[in-house]
């Protein structure tokens, strides 16, 4: 079978991003170099015959999605936790985690300025964020990190997506 | 992916910008942030006087409307406000550098702070771009699989069926040492320690420190060898009475 | 937006057959026959593209499933639809948890007689038992308890629902 059919049917059949290297293991005469050369010309194929979906690099990985622009016709079938965003608090939250990971707890809240105990727990819970370490020193302290579930969360495909500070419009404001 | 928009923009203010809903800010630098930057106040130049008045007037009352931990968090920096303000009443001693104002550590905070304020935006900025997208199954994206999303197949039957071949517990839970297996060679050299300090040692003082019925076994079984080498002679009066280990050559003993 | 495109977002996006109505549903300007219609076509499509999916009948719906030939090629991936079975030692060890919690490593290893460092993390992974509770004592070793996803996976509402026969050696604790 063609690698661009093989490659389909795996990215298909998935309901996660998956890397190159793990489609290639639907068949040994495929490597990821192929893979990536295939979901190139699925890319194509798809642009070409206006398919409704199209797929996306989503972490160090592909999943195929429905273009934007069929959002509005699927809302009828969206289930509620589907559509639950998150708060300002675990947003905060989880921009400094990305950026400051592996970052304990108390960093947080030094730089919040609020408890952030539940807020942990719950990002914890919807797998955005995971315990990476623990600090050196008194009572060693859990780490936390960003996972691969926080890339698909937002679209990134890797944390280097995130805006670099100077890029914020903020910088205009601290300089004297 | 796309720049934030400015701040202020975010913050639906009031005419007035110090009468501010406490529960919509996230925190207290939340809250100074925004009474600075929606008066156009230059951060690095914060008159502490007007804005910790304002921010005391804006957290009038919070211990009733927030929780005690999170009204906590607005009074702490209402302390520090006045803390700041007081220092910078002291005259100045003449070794002090221009770089130790007493705003300075609240100012690197607050810039901080906001940095983090703005990439939320542009992460939330991206999460709703990215819910434009759907996945197969309709659901939310998830995870790796892993072993919590298989279906477990286990029947309660199956399980009681288990739990019912499982042994009794016992009855008493001694705590446990770790397991060592018990010999009767160890027993005998045990023996020969008692003997030696006494001539007649009974069965049962023997015993009493060993908890367990293997040991009590293997502390038999270590007389009975003992016994038939002609090291030691046991004795016992009558049926279920005191067991008397002698000692062998103690034979005038009797 | 395209007929065709619109209900090739829905099928897509669905995860079970869905019947032209409901599709339908996805916009008002859209009739059950005209799904019918768009369905027909994509299907033509597919099979024109030699897409490795294509769409089913299925019951009184329609759904967007790999082709037959892939499948040799998804088996790689099955362990997604597999369902995962216990092993008797940690069926055992399970049994025991769930009639005597909280329960200490050490207790479950006095009743089972072998060392169940193991498969206690296994059970712990799979999210059927956690960590309830520490004893007193020496070394304050932790106790064992089930979750509310073993709970779920029985349909109980408490443990008080656990069977409790005449025979059954293990009780439950009701001290502590």
């Amino acid at each position: 079978m063609k690698a661009t059919r093989i490659v389909e049917a795996v990215l298909f059949a998935s309901e996660t991003p998956l890397a190159p290297a793990e489609i290639a293991r639907a068949s040994s005469d495929l490597t990821p170099a192929q893979v990536e050369e295939a979901i190139g010309e699925l890319c194509r194929e798809y642009e070409r015959e206006e398919r409704a979906f199209q797929i996306y690099p989503l972490g160090d990985g592909y999943q195929i999605l429905t273009r934007p622009e069929c959002a509005t016709y699927l809302e009828t079938f969206d289930s509620i936790t589907r559509t639950q965003r998150l708060t300002r608090a675990a947003l905060e939250t989880l921009a400094i985690i990305a950026y400051r990971q592996p970052v304990s707890r108390m960093e947080i809240e030094e730089l919040r300025g609020v408890n952030v105990a539940g807020v942990l727990r719950n990002l914890q819970e919807r797998g955005l964020i995971e315990v990476v370490d623990r600090a050196e020193g008194l009572g060693r302290p859990l780490l936390y990190g960003t996972t691969r579930r926080f890339l698909d969360h937002f679209g990134l495909r890797s944390l280097d997506d995130l805006p670099r500070p100077e890029d914020l419009q903020i910088t205009l404001r601290t300089e004297r | 992916m796309r720049l934030p928009t400015p701040v202020g923009s975010r913050v639906s203010e009031s005419d007035d910008p110090f009468v501010v809903d406490i529960e919509r800010f996230q925190g207290p630098l939340d809250l100074l942030l925004h009474l600075i930057r929606s008066q156009d106040i230059d951060i690095f130049d914060i008159p502490i006087a007007e804005i910790t008045a304002q921010f005391i007037a804006a957290i009038e009352g919070v211990e009733q409307r927030l929780t005690l931990e999170r009204a906590g968090e607005f009074l702490e920096m209402a302390a520090t406000l006045v803390r700041i303000k007081a220092q910078m009443l002291l005259p100045r001693r003449e070794d002090m550098l221009e770089e130790e104002d007493p705003r300075s550590e609240l100012v690197r905070r607050l810039l901080e702070y906001e940095l983090f304020r703005e990439v939320a935006y542009v992460l939330s900025d991206a999460e709703a771009e990215r819910a434009l997208h759907r996945g197969k199954g309709h659901v939310e994206p998830r995870p790796p699989p892993d072993r919590m999303e298989l279906p477990l197949e286990l029947a309660m039957d199956e399980l009681l069926e288990v739990a019912l071949s499982l042994p009794a517990p016992p009855a008493k839970r001694p705590h446990r040492a770790p397991v060592q297996p018990i010999t009767v060679d160890e027993k005998i050299e045990l023996w020969f320690k008692a003997l030696k300090q006494k001539a007649r040692v009974p069965f049962k003082s023997f015993i009493r420190r060993w908890k367990t019925r293997v040991h009590a076994v293997m502390s038999f079984l270590a007389c009975l060898e003992l016994a038939k080498r002609g090291v030691v002679r046991l004795r016992q009066q009558r049926p279920f009475g005191t067991l008397w280990i002698y000692r062998g050559e103690s034979d005038e003993d009797r």
